[in-house]
């Protein structure tokens, strides 16, 4: 690669050719600021639309300002990164975008952790000139059963558009109207349930002002807690463990597992358990159903449909429905880890506390926002009653942690309770991409083979980050071919090519997220660096590593719920808490 | 849970279908198609925008993104009379704003609003390219050149008592 | 309607098509070819300037003339209609009275073409067209 | 064939059919047929005259008389008086604005000082019928470049003639080609920017009304030049009549094979599609018209990478405007040289202006780069309408300036209207009179980006809004002194930060009349007083008690019901609810309004 030599703020640099000015200043350790530029490096997504202006800067010999993120370096280049004129004009653009931004930054849920805010600070704007008279934009703020919708706050970035369209094939938001009234939304800015979001919540992981955030339940939380009346019943997904520290000043992959476990319990939950336990009981179904679905095709089924796909994502159940409604009958009919907790709890657990489920709250805490969505879908609920009655997001319980005074990493380090507490490093990996089919793969090769994996557990050609990834793992001569997606792109490409005949997978794992759930839209914001997903990533496989049970059939607890309460996996009880439908939502045209 | 249903009649779902394979269902073929579409149907309602998303396989979003862009597509039906006033330079200059403001008093209606019979709409647009005439109007593919503010009573009485 | 296959191809089309537009081309660079001015005035036409009219223009194509005719209104010479006023490039205006085909067809052979005076020129009495 | 010894030509542009060119045509040929003249007179409809003024026009050839203002009413006597008696219809004739009728279009110093290039066939073919264009050396550049010439040499030759972008910013043409040219990369495509958006221009439309196939064979020597083999026009949807020629061009000319598969029997293939635009003037940005074309919002895109690099679906793509096409077969034909020599040194060529406004000649007109704007407004102009006295001309549209009286000797060049904070643009050229005022005129220049900002980037999308309010409450007499300082900050901002051409020259027309117009800013802002009299909010109508008779007429007229007074009472105007219309002066037989 041809390098190119340049000066910035009188700093030689030198830098490969095609590098833009932001990097390139980065790397002499010179911060421009920027406002709608995002570059998801590790999922290739780049976010350039030269939008904001705010890292404008001085080229010598150039007429007007460069948008340093846009703008490429060349051989001599002088650039001047904080002159007077940038300085006023970066001042001057900041107030354009704030004097059409609601100053309520009081109650703003993303006060404290907001970029313009920030922007606002950095750039010292004390005053907007103009704005007693200064038209603003007005929209009415959209509840969907995940995300908010705040209009009002969009400042045009388009970096939810980028994940919606380019990352995540969803198409749900996209710029609308021209000039001073152009913002971003669903079509004919319909509310997001009735439009074909999924939920996923990546749009609300990247914009970078308060216009689209999570549905907070926190307020739900301290409700049911002060509540005598109720048990309030927690269960944690194993992303968060992986991520929560970071609110605490941690670096990325941190485990903080024992730490929030005693948090929770302060907080004053009753029960603190593990949606890992519920993952280890999905393996136990969802590989049942996997093995069975190929054996029959190995016995010549023409009936029986291959691949399975998984189902522990919310987000992409709600895409298959939404987009590829012909082909819901191949992903497995295994509820997620989270629906399978709170149907277990509501029964199995209710009944071992003696405790009616009208009495009982169980709170997911979930590094995703489409859970909030899933909890609410009427076929996990029980005359009304939610099998799961909320979720709250990572961020919504570092929130209340600190709220609550703790300082999380003072914690002391605490263990799960019983039963639905213990959990086995398969259960753990599911947060991230890869490791539900690995998880999968652990009991299914046994369950197939009747052989045990010993010390060769760890399936490293599952794991990674590539967008799609295949592996072919051998089953004692049957060799199984296993595709792997994360965000609903790349699940896309699969699913086009099962489709069309083309694919010849057996199983195929889908996460809607960057990285899996540790890249959840309900995690704590990246702020566009991936490295963080990726330790994360580590962590998760770290926790996996540590556990001294690590393949979901071997967990203690799980067999005995089938030995006490459920019998057979996918047998009849199994089937009616364990399992579900999918339905066909996409947007019918209807001759009238 | 429920499917979200567009109603469209039968023969409208049929043209839109062949606007779009005389496109070979193109998505880059978006403009064109919605061009063609508002021509034949006077204007672009949510229902027909769902249509063409479907038909040329495109998040409604996106189409709806492309229609609110350009000021040629409007979601609005427009009246049987479309008035469109030319607030280009030269029209300015020779006083298209004072003509404006009467058509905007007599009908009651803003820019880009049509009057409740459905008689009258009103659009403003930029240089028809006739400045010779300077001020214009144009009612349907009628022109009015020179208009003065006291000739709006005159060019709506036209078609005051036409159907 | 067969496809132009090379520029001679081209070259020849343009020879056939120069007439249409000949008389547009001609009349925008005027001065630089022969001027004819045919007195059309009621008088004129009842004295058959019509006639002479057509006949000129026919007759100034045969000959590979490229000129301008036009017409005109009275010209001021009504005892001698028809007449006709011819300004060759660069020349002072002539106009001819009692013009007959055989007299045309004299004048375009013979004063025009080969620039030899012929009888039946007007005494200079008159005004140009232009200027009246 | 038919010869036809005489020819009317009907001006076809959009102007003059909106004044019935149609029912013109279709009447004289009604009285041809009655005299039996069908076969004697040939009648075509043409493109613009550009003498819009007067329209609609018939011009009568071969002795150029010049119908203005002729209406369908008029045709038989043009026949009967004109065609059958030689006598010219005087009352039809255009009037010189010093006095006495013009008999021929030669003699019109509309006329006189123009040198017509790329308008060179515009009003003089019938632009519906390919023969017309061949007979006028149609294609020779074509076929010439095919047969004789590398695509180096064509770009060469385009370079040599110093031919600029007449869209807007002036990049050499020929520059441009030869990028196009050198990036491997196939396909490639060519594009012509027919959207025109400009309010006010209006010279592309009549270039494609009245001259179609000019476009298309320049386009097809681009796509040799360039290795392209697809070429595209986009064009506004609101242009029915040039995408209707231009239709019937191509199909003429792929029957000629002129276009298609083996131009003029060699391997070289090129064809042409349309694009339509539906109304975004920034779709005249370059990278905003691919995305257009795209089926995207029209929205531009940082460049580099340019659309000679990556362009219409990523392809390497050659985008100029038609006006710059239209140049280019003469070049071809004429030789660089000849071109080179009409214009300045940097600015060679011709260009095409509209010229409108308080002036007496609205029109088209192309004259020789390096006239100056005295020539054009009061010589071919025929200088300011009603008397009144020049106070400003602007050039270059949204994104240009306005002159004023001492510019007026500036010859009109790219490099010239830029040095005084003005600039070409596309060719408009609008010029006001003492009644307006300047701050408005910046206001409605605004008011216009601020409806055709694509809203991509902030400063545009918010920083022109709030441009616009700010001029507003100066209009309004709202405004302090400070907030002029703060008007001229957020212009440079603007300017400094825009992601496009667009909102980059936006606020040119602020500017420029907070530069040359400073005084009448600050008239707004200390005395609330307008020096035009044209800002309604600082105008105050009054009744003066000593000559109010109480006739009751103003309160009778007075649209919104703000006068009152008993019948032979003094009256009084309630200025909460007066609209400033000016009803009432006019209804006032004794003077009693006043104007403050």
């Amino acid at each position: 690669m041809e390098n190119v030599k340049l000066t910035i703020d009188n700093k030689q640099v030198e830098v490969p050719k095609g590098t833009t000015i932001y990097k390139a200043a980065k790397q002499v350790g010179i911060d421009i600021p920027v406002l709608c530029y995002m570059n998801l490096e590790d999922i290739g997504i780049e976010n350039k639309p030269g939008g904001c202006r705010v890292c404008s800067v001085e080229v010598e010999g150039r007429k007007n300002l460069a948008p340093a993120c846009a703008t490429e370096v060349f051989d001599g280049m002088d650039v001047k990164t904080h002159t007077m004129r940038v300085i006023n004009a970066r001042r001057t653009v900041v107030e354009f975008i704030l004097s059409d931004h609601p100053k309520d930054c009081l109650t703003c849920k993303k006060s404290g952790n907001c970029e313009l805010q920030d922007l606002a600070v950095r750039l010292g704007i004390r005053e907007i000139p103009g704005q007693e008279y200064a038209e603003m934009s007005t929209y009415k703020t959209d509840y969907s059963p995940s995300i908010v919708r705040e209009l009002d706050k969009c400042i045009m970035c388009r970096r939810c558009e980028s994940m919606c369209n380019d990352f995540q094939t969803v198409g749900a938001l996209n710029a609308f109207n021209r000039g001073f009234d152009a913002a971003v939304a669903p079509a004919f800015e319909m509310d997001l349930q009735y439009s074909p979001c999924t939920y996923c919540g990546q749009c609300v992981a990247v914009c970078p002002t308060g216009a689209l955030t999570e549905v907070d339940h926190s307020r739900d939380l301290i409700d049911a807690i002060s509540d005598p009346n109720t048990t309030v019943v927690a269960q944690t997904a194993p992303a968060v463990r992986a991520a929560l520290g970071e609110e605490f000043g941690q670096e990325p992959g941190t485990l903080v597992t024992g730490k929030m476990v005693s948090a929770l319990r302060r907080l004053g939950f009753d029960y603190v358990f593990d949606t890992d336990f519920a993952a280890d009981l999905t393996i136990m179904e969802e590989g049942t159903e996997l093995l069975d679905r190929l054996k029959r095709h190995l016995d010549g089924d023409q009936d029986v449909k291959l691949p399975m796909l998984t189902s522990c994502c919310p987000a992409w159940v709600r895409f298959i429905e939404h987009h590829f409604p012909d082909m819901k009958d191949i992903p497995s009919s295994a509820r997620s880890p989270q629906q399978m907790f709170g149907s277990i709890a509501k029964t199995y657990f209710a009944d071992k506390i003696e405790t009616k489920r009208e009495n009982m709250v169980v709170v997911s805490i979930m590094p995703c926002l489409a859970k909030k969505y899933e909890s609410q879908r009427e076929e996990f609920s029980v005359e009304g009653n939610p099998d799961v009655d909320f979720s709250v997001s990572t961020r919504e319980l570092a929130h209340l942690i600190r709220e609550a005074n703790f300082n999380l990493m003072d914690m002391p380090e605490e263990d799960f309770d019983r039963p639905m507490g213990e959990s086995t490093g398969a259960g753990v990996i599911f947060g991230t991409t890869g490791g539900v089919i690995e998880a999968a793969t652990r009991t299914a090769y046994e369950m197939h083979t009747g052989g045990n994996l010993d010390g060769n557990i760890d399936f490293e050609q599952l794991r990674g980050f590539e967008g799609i990834r295949k592996a072919t793992v051998d089953f004692n001569g049957t060799p199984i071919n296993i595709g792997i997606a994360h965000g609903l792109g790349n699940a896309r490409k699969l699913l086009e090519a099962i489709r069309s005949g083309e694919s010849e997978f057996h199983a195929i794992e889908i996460m809607a997220c960057p990285g899996g759930c540790i890249g959840g839209g309900g995690q704590p914001l990246h702020h566009n660096d991936t490295t963080i997903l990726k330790a994360r990533q580590k962590a998760i496989y770290e926790e996996d590593k540590n556990k001294p049970i690590r393949k979901s059939h071997e967990n203690p607890e799980i067999q005995t719920l089938y030995k006490e309460f459920l019998g057979e996996a996918m047998g009849e009880k199994a089937h009616e808490l364990l399992h579900t439908n999918y339905f066909d939502i996409s947007r019918k045209i209807e001759i009238s | 849970m429920s499917r979200i249903k567009v109603k469209i009649k039968e023969q409208d779902l049929t043209k839109i279908r062949e606007i779009c394979q005389a496109h070979n269902n193109e998505p880059g073929e978006l403009i064109n198609v919605l061009q063609q579409t508002q021509e034949h149907f006077g204007y672009l309602p949510a229902e027909i925008q769902e249509a063409v998303a479907q038909e040329l396989g495109l998040p409604v979003a996106k189409v709806y993104g492309v229609v609110t862009f350009y000021s040629f597509f409007t979601m609005i039906p427009q009246g049987r009379y479309p008035i469109s006033i030319c607030t280009g330079t030269a029209c300015y200059v020779r006083g298209a704003d004072n003509v404006l403001q009467e058509f905007k008093r007599q009908l009651g209606i803003a820019v880009g609003e049509t009057s409740e019979d459905g008689k009258f709409s009103l659009n403003c647009l930029r240089c028809v390219g006739a400045c010779g005439l300077a001020p214009v109007v144009l009612v349907g593919d009628k022109t009015y050149g020179r208009v003065a503010p006291d000739g709006v009573k005159d060019i709506l009485a036209e078609y005051q008592d036409k159907e | 309607m067969g496809k132009i296959k090379s520029l001679e191809d081209l070259k020849k089309k343009k020879q056939d098509l120069q007439k249409k537009v000949d008389l547009r081309e001609k009349a925008d660079d005027a001065e630089s070819y022969v001027q004819i001015k045919v007195g059309m005035a009621t008088s004129g036409i009842a004295s058959g300037a019509k006639e002479i009219y057509d006949f000129l223009v026919e007759a100034l194509e045969k000959r590979n003339v490229e000129a301008v005719v036009t017409q005109a209104g009275d010209m001021g010479y009504s005892y001698a209609e028809p007449t006709i006023e011819v300004t060759k490039p660069g020349e002072e205006p002539v106009v001819f009275g009692y013009v007959t085909k055989d007299k045309a067809d004299e004048i375009i052979e013979r004063y025009i073409k080969r620039g030899e005076l012929v009888d039946g020129i007007l005494p200079q009495n008159y005004r140009t067209i232009d200027e009246e | 064939m038919t010869r036809y010894k005489m020819h009317l030509l009907v001006c076809g542009g959009t102007g003059c059919r909106a004044s019935a060119a149609d029912s013109i045509t279709e009447s004289l040929k009604e009285s041809l047929q009655e005299h039996n003249l069908q076969d004697e007179v040939q009648v075509i409809m043409t493109g613009c005259f550009g003498f819009c003024e007067k329209g609609p026009i018939v011009k009568v050839l071969p002795d150029n008389t010049f119908y203005t203002e002729v209406k369908p009413d008029d045709t038989g006597e043009i026949v009967e008086e004109h065609l059958i008696k030689g006598r010219q219809v005087d009352r039809l004739l255009y009037e010189a604005p010093e006095g006495g009728k013009v008999k021929d279009s030669k003699h019109m110093d509309f006329y006189k000082k123009q040198i017509r290039i790329a308008l060179r066939n515009c009003g003089f073919i019938d632009p519906e019928n390919i023969d017309e264009y061949i007979a006028r050396d149609g294609y020779f550049a074509l076929g010439t470049v095919l047969s004789e010439m590398t695509p180096q040499q064509v770009i060469d030759q385009v370079k040599e003639s110093g031919l600029r972008g007449r869209g807007g910013g002036g990049f050499p043409a020929g520059l441009k080609w030869e990028f196009a040219y050198k990036n491997q990369e196939q396909p490639k495509y060519v594009v012509c920017n027919a959207d025109e958006g400009d309010p006010g221009a209006f010279m592309d439309r009549s270039i494609l009304e009245g001259d179609p196939h000019a476009v298309l064979e320049a386009m097809a020597i681009c796509g040799y030049a360039t290795g392209a083999d697809k070429g595209l026009i986009y064009i506004r949807a609101e242009y029915p009549l040039a995408i209707k020629r231009l239709k019937i061009a191509i199909e003429q000319a792929r029957e000629y094979g002129m276009l298609g598969e083996g131009v003029f029997g060699t391997d070289f293939n090129f064809d042409v599609q349309l694009r339509y635009g539906a109304g975004a003037f920034v779709c005249g940005e370059e990278t905003a018209l691919i995305h257009s074309m795209e089926g995207e919002r029209g929205e531009p895109t940082f460049k580099p990478p340019f659309p000679a690099e990556s362009g219409y679906l990523g392809k390497p793509t050659n985008v100029n405007n038609v006006e710059t096409y239209a140049n280019v077969p003469v070049i071809i034909n004429k030789g660089a040289g000849w071109f080179k020599k009409i214009g300045t040194e940097k600015s060679t060529g011709t260009k095409v202006f509209a010229l409108a406004g308080k002036v007496n000649n609205v029109g088209l007109i192309e004259v020789p780069m390096g006239t100056t704007l005295r020539e054009v407004i009061f010589e071919i102009g025929g200088g300011i309408k009603d008397g009144k006295k020049f106070k400003a001309v602007q050039t270059g549209g949204p994104s240009g300036g306005c002159l004023t009286e001492e510019h007026l000797d500036t010859p009109i060049d790219f490099d010239n209207l830029l040095a005084v904070g003005s600039m070409m643009g596309s060719g408009g050229m609008i010029v006001m009179d003492e009644d307006d005022c300047m701050v408005s005129v910046a206001k409605f220049f605004l008011e216009f980006t601020v409806e055709e900002s694509c809203g991509k980037c902030a400063p545009c999308r918010v920083g022109n809004k709030r441009l616009h309010e700010l001029l507003e409450r100066i209009t309004q007499g709202k405004a302090e002194k400070k907030d002029l300082q703060r008007l001229k900050n957020m212009c440079h901002v603007i300017a400094d930060t825009s992601l496009c051409g667009l909102g980059q020259t936006a606020p040119s027309p602020v500017l420029s009349t907070m530069e040359n117009f400073w005084n009448e800013y600050v008239a707004h802002v200390e005395d609330q007083r307008c020096p035009a009299g044209s800002c309604k909010d600082l105008m105050r109508y009054e009744i003066i008690p000593e000559n109010c008779v109480g006739c009751t007429a103003c309160a009778r007229k007075c649209p919104v019901g703000a006068i009152t007074g008993e019948r032979k009472q003094v009256h009084e105007i309630d200025q909460d609810i007066c609209i400033k219309c000016g009803a009432c002066v006019d209804a006032c037989k004794f003077d009693a309004v006043t104007i403050k």
